[in-house]
């Protein structure tokens, strides 16, 4: 179930994409397909009734596990989205000090 | 001497040179010669990041980096351009060292990867770094839609890789590539394959999604123009066309779709820079029709002249874009009108920029030629009349705005327009422009390159 | 359907709804609350999957600093504009 | 109306990808994963996981097998920090005020605040091996408690030079454990220290260590950037 809202998350962030012509709101929704990319990652390793790959001891290492490679690869993926989001913040902010408007169409006029 | 040295000594020196700020571009100019030299004594094959090879299994546990002849050939264009580029733009960029030994290391990266979700994580890196490198363009909001494209690419290729490891359970290419063989239902991959093409595509100027490049592009200097232009342009396509060969099946629909969306690639490219009068448009609008032939040319499966055509087009490419991004700095004017008759005054340079472009539009004479006769003459082997006709539509294009170009360039106006370039520059470009010459005429080292780049796929496939 | 179902299913019906508002709501600070509250949701949906180590991340970087960072931005961008 | 359209134009995408993964025979349902045909089926076995000897298996795969990727992924954060400084350099930088002006209880109730945040993320940092979490939250939460000072105490301006030197050691020793993996074991970031008995607090030998310098640089560089953006140009 989660599976299909993530699919659904990603697809809304493609929208929200095309859709928007503010600079914030296209940030945003670049997060909210990531964040959609994100469950859809971690849905692919769940095991239904596996538990969190944390192991005790040597010896429970025969236990039924979720998959714990997707959620090493979402970990490296959220900090890189962070990467890009703070980047696009930053730009943003030149912009808005440069040209004092945050619309996408009215940027294109001025430049 | 291993290959992960290439990667990880410029991520050293670029960790450390943020404390070292004003030796930053020394320190790159360093590293770039240390991986040029390097390139010497590396031998080919697989390595394991962290020693992680279950003898057992035989299946490989961690990360592994993958050299071939292939990969040889995509280092040194990559490496030897970021060393020529660094060199030039030593006084005038000096802010840039730290980003530039970044993209070294995300490209070097990029082409060495053998582990799909390391190849992402290079893309993000080479792509943040190209992101930065564009800021010189003084353009916030063409840099912004560049790294809102490349975020839209990158996302596309990390949800058709998890769709792969979902069906497969690995990530290593060269086990992925053995097993969508064994497999070999092309019908099954369609949309990882689809996500995974588009997602580059963006990196590579392909059409979907390539409308940051006119924005990033035209407005570029001395420093962004070649690197973006040629050397990420370079490395993206390498990527793509191992990809392109080894890992995706192009057959049926999926081929034609694809064929589609890159032969009107190709057209729109040439008539946008048919229409264009600005000068930097022209070049970036004719890298774009390249690189879509070059990827039509691997997914066709002629990877030797794919192979060449991006040497030839990234050594012209630096040529074109260096002289001139050079002189639009200096006359801070865009349309080709302002810079009539501005070889007339610096002949050597001018002759440089004309073999480039000669070499560019195919020639004879020059590499140009020989790559277009030799793939023209695969195509029509394999009887796919279609794609002649546009390859030819589209170089007749070419020729015509390009020799406009040249005439326009050659012949000086009314007004005087006086650009001096400095020693290194005319070195640099008659070093390039002698390679292509040379290459042109006497090609035998060239067919001895063939062979061993023919045995990518068994060399891949034996591991 | 257990108790787990009923759960997961109710979140992702809550994940669309509030998805949905961030990316439509007309002010930037309403949208950028949404997102914040879109990531915590994320956060509790990692954890239905078995994810511990995912969500801690998410929760402190996906809602606090991201959330905190576009905070900023708006401010400087409202003091901005009352010069 | 537009919006209307898109929407019912992004439904259709998703149930597109939807309907495109069911009909593939080799992608799973969600849930019924066997991990005995998968690559980390094999992280679970004894021999394997005593390789690494971490206890969160889920770090193993992050330092251990997949350590390249980390590194790969402190490089992002690196770059964009940097890319963050040189996109907002103004000449002389002023703190930007904020709206409220907070009184003295607030300074100094935050100052203990800060504390106790940092005590949680270093036992998250040091046990990362052991339970969730680890060097990325745990960086992230000293971020979050230079945060809390800048919005508690007017006047903080954290020491930028610091934040700077703190980065670039803990970056680079973390590429040159990498590299006395190489010089004495065989390949780069290879475990040269022994690994210990599973879920003790000294196990999984260069884990805990790398883990420890991940935690730190994070927090310097998320700091440095919250740090570019709470400062404006001074109008002079």
């Amino acid at each position: 179930m989660i599976q299909y809202a993530a699919i659904f998350l990603f697809a809304l962030g493609f929208y929200g994409l095309f859709v928007n012509k503010n600079i914030i709101k296209l940030i945003v929704s670049l997060n909210v397909m990531e964040i959609g990319l994100f469950l859809f990652i971690i849905s692919i390793g769940f095991v239904s009734d596996g538990i969190a790959p944390i192991v005790s001891s040597v010896d429970d290492l025969g236990l039924i596990y979720v998959d714990p490679i997707p959620q090493a690869l979402v970990l490296t993926a959220i900090v890189i989205g962070v990467g890009t989001t703070a980047l696009g913040l930053a730009l943003s902010k030149n912009i808005f000090d440069t040209y004092h408007t945050l619309e996408l169409d009215e940027l294109e006029a001025i430049q | 001497m291993n290959i992960i040295l290439l990667i990880v000594i410029p991520l050293l020196v670029a960790f450390l040179s943020i404390l070292v700020k004003k030796y930053q571009m020394m320190l790159l100019i360093f590293v770039a010669l240390f991986n040029v030299i390097i390139l010497f004594f590396l031998k080919q094959g697989m390595i394991f990041v962290g020693g992680y090879e279950d003898e057992l299994t035989h299946n490989l546990l961690g990360i592994t980096l993958f050299l071939d002849v292939y990969a040889v050939i995509a280092l040194w264009v990559i490496n030897g351009l970021i060393l020529v580029i660094a060199l030039l733009n030593i006084k005038s960029y000096q802010t840039y060292g730290t980003i530039l030994l970044l993209a070294m290391a995300g490209l070097n990266g990029l082409v060495l990867a053998n582990d799909l979700f390391n190849l992402f994580v290079f893309i993000e890196i080479s792509g943040i770094a190209a992101y930065l490198i564009t800021t010189s363009n003084k353009k916030p909001v063409s840099t912004f839609k560049y790294l809102l494209y490349g975020s839209i690419g990158s996302s596309l290729f990390l949800f058709g890789i998890v769709i792969l490891y979902a069906m497969f359970g690995t990530l290593n290419i060269v086990i992925m590539i053995r097993e969508i063989e064994a497999l070999n239902d092309y019908r099954q991959l369609i949309l990882p394959f689809l996500m995974m093409f588009i997602g580059l595509g963006v990196e590579a100027k392909l059409l979907p999604f390539n409308h940051w490049v006119k924005g990033v592009l035209g407005t570029s200097n001395s420093l962004s123009g070649p690197m973006i232009a040629s050397v990420y342009m370079a490395a993206t396509t390498f990527v793509f066309g191992r990809l392109i060969t080894n890992l995706f099946q192009f057959e049926g629909s999926l081929l034609l779709v694809v064929t589609i969306l890159l032969t009107v690639g190709i057209l729109v490219g040439d008539l946008m820079a048919f229409s264009s009068t600005k000068v930097r448009e022209i070049l970036l609008f004719s890298s774009i029709a390249q690189s879509s032939i070059i990827v039509l040319l691997f997914v066709n499966g002629l990877v030797i002249w794919a192979v060449y055509l991006i040497i030839a087009n990234a050594l012209s490419k630096t040529v074109m874009f260096l002289v001139i991004n050079h002189s639009v700095q200096k006359t801070n004017d865009d349309e080709v009108e302002s810079l009539k008759g501005l070889f007339s005054h610096n002949l050597l340079v001018g002759t440089t920029f004309t073999i480039a472009t000669l070499s560019l539009m195919g020639l004879p004479l020059f590499i140009g030629f020989i790559i277009k006769l030799n793939y023209l003459t695969m195509f029509a082997q394999q009887n796919q009349f279609i794609v002649m006709i546009v390859i030819l539509l589209a170089s007749l294009i070419e020729g015509i705005y390009l020799v406009r170009l040249l005439i326009k360039l050659w012949y000086p106006g009314d007004q005087k327009v006086e650009v001096k370039y400095h020693l290194a520059f005319k070195v640099v470009c008659v070093v390039i422009a002698l390679s292509l010459l040379v290459f042109g005429t006497y090609s035998n080292p060239l067919n001895k390159l063939d062979h061993n780049i023919d045995e990518i796929s068994e060399v891949v496939i034996h591991g | 359907m257990t108790f787990f179902d009923v759960f997961s299913l109710i979140i992702s019906v809550l994940i669309l709804v509030i998805a949905f508002l961030a990316i439509n709501a007309k002010k930037l600070i309403h949208s950028v609350i949404y997102l914040s509250a879109l990531s915590m949701l994320a956060v509790v949906a990692f954890i239905l999957m078995k994810a511990p180590d995912v969500a801690i991340t998410e929760a402190v970087i996906g809602s606090g600093l991201v959330t905190a960072l576009f905070i900023f931005v708006l401010l400087s961008i409202k003091r901005r504009d009352a010069k | 109306m537009k919006k209307f359209f898109g929407l019912i134009v992004a439904f259709a995408f998703g149930l597109m990808i939807i309907l495109a993964l069911r009909n593939m025979s080799g992608f799973p349902a969600y849930g019924d994963v066997n991990l005995a045909e998968r690559i980390s089926g094999s992280y679970f076995q004894s021999a394997i996981a005593e390789l690494v000897g971490s206890a969160n298996i889920v770090t193993s795969v992050v330092l251990g097998f997949r350590a390249f990727d980390t590194l790969g992924e402190v490089t992002v954060l690196f770059v964009s920090s940097l890319g963050v400084a040189l996109i907002l350099d103004f000449k002389h930088k002023k703190r930007m005020e904020l709206a409220f002006k907070p009184n003295f209880m607030l300074k100094t109730a935050s100052y203990i605040l800060v504390s106790i945040i940092l005590v949680v993320s270093f036992y998250m940092i040091l046990h990362g091996h052991l339970s969730p979490g680890g060097g990325f939250p745990g960086g992230a939460m000293i971020a979050s408690s230079v945060l809390l000072l800048y919005l508690a105490d007017d006047q903080f301006r954290s020491k930028i030079q610091g934040f700077k030197i703190l980065e670039s050691a803990a970056g680079s020793l973390i590429v040159v454990i990498g590299l006395v993996g190489l010089v004495i074991g065989t390949a780069y970031f290879e475990n040269f220290l022994n690994t210990g008995v599973i879920g003790n607090l000294l196990s999984a030998g260069i884990i805990p260590i790398i883990y420890v310098l991940i935690g730190l640089k994070v927090g310097s560089e998320i700091a440095s950037v919250i740090d570019q953006f709470l400062t404006e140009e001074e109008k002079s």
